[in-house]
């Protein structure tokens, strides 16, 4: 019983759906075969990858660093173990390789994202090529490993975070029930009514005047973040 | 802002002469119709602009803009105000060459022009879109200054198109196979997000229309995925593709980003959800009350599982709470604005909000969050917000609980 | 028109270069955030804008701007596109020195500022505002060609507020005597309108808000009386004053204008109620079909009594009738979007829709207005409206009864 | 029992309201005292409305005409006789003056609002004088006649459509009913189903090219109305 509207549109040719399905799934449907070099990742890297991401994918400055943060150990656990609440910290902040569990992940978005300013610019090699340069500086391979179609399973298995990720479904499902239960109290409920956290000075005016950025009418105007704040 | 109100309000015995001098616009003739084939808002009104957070993001291209809520009444977001985030930048597509594939675990893979989608039965219908990272910066300690910045990653508009269902049965989807859908977009970052097929089948609309007309170039004219209680990032702009699968997909933005930081180290993947929460917007951080005495206050309260039911309002850091009015109309998934009577006396008080939504779950307060998320989350921040107002007036962000 | 079907239809064998050549929105860095602090339509939505009927007014600032219904969705009204009607041109107004005295049958004559009103419990709500003249020039024969011309004289939005009652009672209104209010801007023209007190104490709000933002300056900035189900020009813009009255006014706009010409000869004065009225935008006159085949016929469906329960559509010529979708929220005095699915065959065909409010009433033709009303009137003109599709698929305005 | 917020704004001064009240009823509450003679109104007419309107208020050009169309025996009658439908028109098209039952609306109006590019400059005398100056225009009042607050109410039997008017309540009441109605028949209804009237050629183009004023993708396209309309 199909609908009036059934045929509006057009079939895809077996080459449109080829230009456009790119994406590369965790068990690596869609991955194109290829291969490519620690070396070949590095040179591709240092040309079209480093001015934004440092030489070694530690740059602050552009994103958040890509590399650092793991250890042999978290290859061999599977598990970063820095993230963990309380755990010293060895990177100065998160980065992309503490968190991703994926090696998928890293071929899809470099190959459909990267460089940021000519996305899908690169050959299939050629990615195959900096994500092993990027496992490489992670020690997830050695310096002369050749990242393929072939053999990327197997690298999958030294993701130092690969064990890290848990699928929660009632934060997916619209019918789940929330982690967080909170009742409705309606008098002398539990609290300790003190300020706990207040903004700081410093960002007193970090977002510039705010009596500029309210109504010049109405019930309230905005603060001038020129002056000191209420003691 | 004491002067303020003294300048606003200075009256001779005779009166004011506001009124006594009959101003210009009284007197003379004004400017004609048509002045702007496209009219844009009062040039008194330019201070409400939406704004970057410094600091936050590197560049201008991956950040994003903060919709002033300080500023706003009901529930419809002026379109030039909806807030921003690209991943690599936006653009004005030339609707004419946009095409939107279907493919995968479908009988015809099929391509559709706008002309063909916008042939289609449409439904339209009204939608907050909140990005899963809102109110990222008060996780741990307070660190922004007004609503903008804690909560403006929020937008609420009509949006109008074809339900993603009737697209995916004009192709023929796998009934027994598929399992998830993959949405990308045309932009350089082509973001790609998961959809579960359960959701895909009920209220996903692939839209282009937004509060009346196209939907506006920074949100993705001419065609976004709408995914109604979804974190923002799901709802991919520029849409260009939708293939039919039967896994995850584990993109980057949900491999590296959108991902809950856990106290034991894991993150929880794919928690799209946008739980039920609810804000203050007047008077919030950053305002100066003119006055003691009379204010309505006045928030916004959304659900991504249903409707919002109740909103209570504190003045007192949360001990006591009345029941605040909701205007209508109270949608699914969709903002609600409310509203409550309050007698400011001059002394400091803490003005909080509380939402429940219509499946019974209440906005949590920030400890209870931390006490089963822990303190190094980014996203899914929906705890009780709470305003301080000091005896000056001013009012300022703080962590009360 | 058929020739742009084909060109952004022709498939090579191997694939269209829309999709096979990756544009460069696809391989390349967009804009960054807050290009615009407050955005725009998108240049490729240029045609759509409010425009002046030639012809129809002697100068720019005495006339109207008609909204462009043939391209918009759902049944918010982008503020941008929002109709205009001025009678001595707009101002944009400095609201720090705008006022609103109320004076007449009350205990106290009060003067409100901005910041009073502003500080007052406060209502948001979605409605409609339609000129008393829209539809006016088809009253006779047909005149005009398109929807934007015809039925361009309405808008719909969400407006916030204080109600009126809530002032009225805060002046102490003399609740025997007080029979009327008068209304009255503060432009040259110092519009004045008269409004009944069960009225006045119902559902009209003095606002400022309109689609979450301030009313933009075209549409009475910082203050415009809503007054839900009656023509625009009782919705005074520039509002400066209320008086409590015991008697109805006469004033120009209700003793020369806004009247209904009856074929003895009176006219009928204070008719304000637009009464339940539909018309189908998509597809409409001035437009033309892109090829035979499947159709979403959509529309707007409103009513200054109440709700809309029902919309109909014909498609030869109101022989036979089948039911609309309406899309939600269907709102007491607000605009109802309808949809409706239709096959076109190639032939030609009387596309109609007919609407049914909340109290039973049941959209007129245009003959059965013209048994009572004559062919002399000017307002009110809520009949069926009909569009032609001839075989070359293009839509015209015609008559058919 | 007086609400939290029953204080909010202030008193108006007596001078306020006197700025602002400056509205005039049917039964002259508002009106000021004052006089004005046709001669003065002619005077103020010439300099400040005749531009726009016509030295006898007959001017189409910036709006419709104020006169016209008013007969001797309109003024005994108080009914228009052009208004009934099949009259011999008297006017090229309806005059304000046809139009208008109470001279409070003209006096009120003119006060308020004119000239349309200097509304509220007129003093009250002159006024009294315009107002004067356009009923004798339409023999209501001799050349000679001084309009005044204490013959105004006299003047009013005299205007030529004061009985013109009717208050039909069901359209000013929220829950009125309509005057016309119509059944919704969905099957075989009562049409001829024949054009009754269609756009003129003339019309066709008169609003610009349409196909400019529809938007460049969707269902439709703006028709092309440079080109003939379809047969
Ligand atoms: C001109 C600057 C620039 C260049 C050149 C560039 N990147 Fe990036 N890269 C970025 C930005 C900005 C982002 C963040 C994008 C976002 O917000 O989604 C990013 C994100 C990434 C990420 C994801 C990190 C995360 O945690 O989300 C990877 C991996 C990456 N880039 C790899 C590369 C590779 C490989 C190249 C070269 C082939 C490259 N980049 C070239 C700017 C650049
Ligand atoms: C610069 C042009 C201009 C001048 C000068 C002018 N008028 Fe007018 N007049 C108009 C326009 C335009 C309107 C219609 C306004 C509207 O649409 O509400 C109008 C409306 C009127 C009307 C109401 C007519 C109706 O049927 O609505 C009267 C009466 C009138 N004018 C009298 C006067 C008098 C008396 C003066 C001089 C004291 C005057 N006008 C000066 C342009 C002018
Ligand atoms: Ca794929
Ligand atoms: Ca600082
Ligand atoms: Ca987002
Ligand atoms: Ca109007
Ligand atoms: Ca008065
Ligand atoms: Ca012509
Ligand atoms: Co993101
Ligand atoms: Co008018």
């Amino acid at each position: 019983q199909s609908k009036p509207w059934h045929d509006i549109g057009r079939d895809a040719t077996p080459a449109e759906v080829k230009a456009w399905d790119i994406d590369v799934r965790p068990d690596f449907k869609g991955l194109p075969a290829g291969a490519g070099s620690v070396q070949l990742g590095e040179e591709v890297w240092m040309a079209k990858c480093s001015s934004c991401h440092g030489d070694f994918g530690e740059s602050n400055e552009v994103f958040t660093p890509i590399i650092g943060g793991t250890t042999k150990k978290d290859i061999e656990t599977g598990r970063v173990a820095a993230l963990v609440e309380g755990a010293p910290s060895t990177a100065p902040q998160k980065t992309t390789m503490m968190k991703v569990a994926t090696v998928s992940t890293l071929w899809d978005y470099i190959n459909r994202a990267m460089p940021w300013n000519a996305p899908k610019s690169l050959k299939a090699d050629e990615v195959y090529g900096v994500v092993a340069y990027l496992l490489s500086l992670a020690e997830v391979v050695p310096g002369d490993f050749v990242l393929s179609d072939k053999n990327i399973a197997e690298v999958q298995k030294r993701m130092p975070n690969r064990n890290g990720m848990v699928f929660y479904e009632p934060m997916w499902k619209v019918n789940g029930k929330g982690d967080v239960q909170n009742v409705a109290c309606m008098k002398d409920c539990p609290t300790e009514m003190k300020i706990r956290s207040s903004l700081p000075d410093f960002a007193r005016d970090a977002h510039g005047n705010i009596l500029e950025q309210n109504r010049v009418i109405g019930p309230v105007r905005g603060a001038d973040t020129t002056k000191p704040a209420p003691k | 802002a004491a002067s303020a109100t003294a300048a606003t309000r200075a009256v001779a015995a005779e009166g004011e002469d506001a009124i006594l001098k009959l101003p210009e616009h009284t007197t003379g003739l004004g400017l004609p119709v048509v002045t702007d084939g496209y009219g844009k808002p009062s040039k008194w009104e330019a201070n409400l602009q939406r704004r970057q957070s410094p600091g936050l993001t590197r560049v201008n291209q991956a950040s994003v803009s903060f919709t002033p809520l300080q500023g706003l009444f009901g529930i419809i977001t002026p379109s030039g105000l909806h807030f921003e985030r690209h991943h690599q930048g936006w653009w004005d597509i030339d609707p004419s060459k946009h095409r939107l594939m279907v493919n995968g675990l479908v009988k015809r893979e099929r391509v559709f022009t706008m002309d063909d989608l916008m042939r289609l039965p449409s439904v339209s219908r009204i939608h907050f879109i909140e990005c899963g990272a809102n109110t990222a910066t008060e996780w741990g300690n307070v660190a922004v200054p007004t609503v903008q910045y804690t909560h403006g990653m929020i937008s609420c508009s009509e949006f109008t198109g074809v339900l993603l269902s009737t697209l995916l049965e004009m192709c023929g989807i796998d009934k027994k196979k598929a399992k998830y859908v993959l949405a990308e977009g045309a932009d350089g970052s082509s973001m790609t997000r998961t959809i579960d097929i359960e959701r895909a089948m009920d209220d996903v609309i692939v839209a282009w229309g937004m509060n009346g007309e196209m939907l506006r170039p920074e949100n993705g004219y001419p065609l976004r995925l709408v995914v109604p209680g979804i974190q923002g990032v799901s709802w991919v702009k520029y849409l260009r593709r939708i293939e039919v699968g039967d896994e995850k997909y584990a993109t980057k933005d949900e491999a590296v980003h959108y991902i809950d930081h856990m106290p034991d180290g894991t993150h929880r993947q794919y928690t799209g959800i946008q739980e039920c929460k609810s804000v203050i917007t007047t008077p919030s951080a950053g305002q100066t009350l003119l006055d003691k005495g009379f204010y309505n206050v006045t928030g916004l309260a959304w659900s991504g599982r249903g409707a919002i039911k109740r909103v209570d309002v504190s003045v007192d850091g949360g001990r006591n709470w009345r029941t605040a009015r909701l205007e209508g109309p109270v949608l699914p998934k969709a903002m609600t604005r409310f509203n409550i009577d309050w007698v400011w006396d001059g002394k400091p008080a803490i003005l909080q909000s509380r939402a429940i939504d219509s499946t019974g779950y209440v906005q949590p307060k920030i400890n209870q969050l931390r006490a089963v998320r822990g303190t190094r989350s980014v996203y899914h921040q929906n705890a009780i917000q709470s305003w301080l107002v000091s005896e000056n007036g001013e009012v300022s962000n703080v962590q009360v609980y």
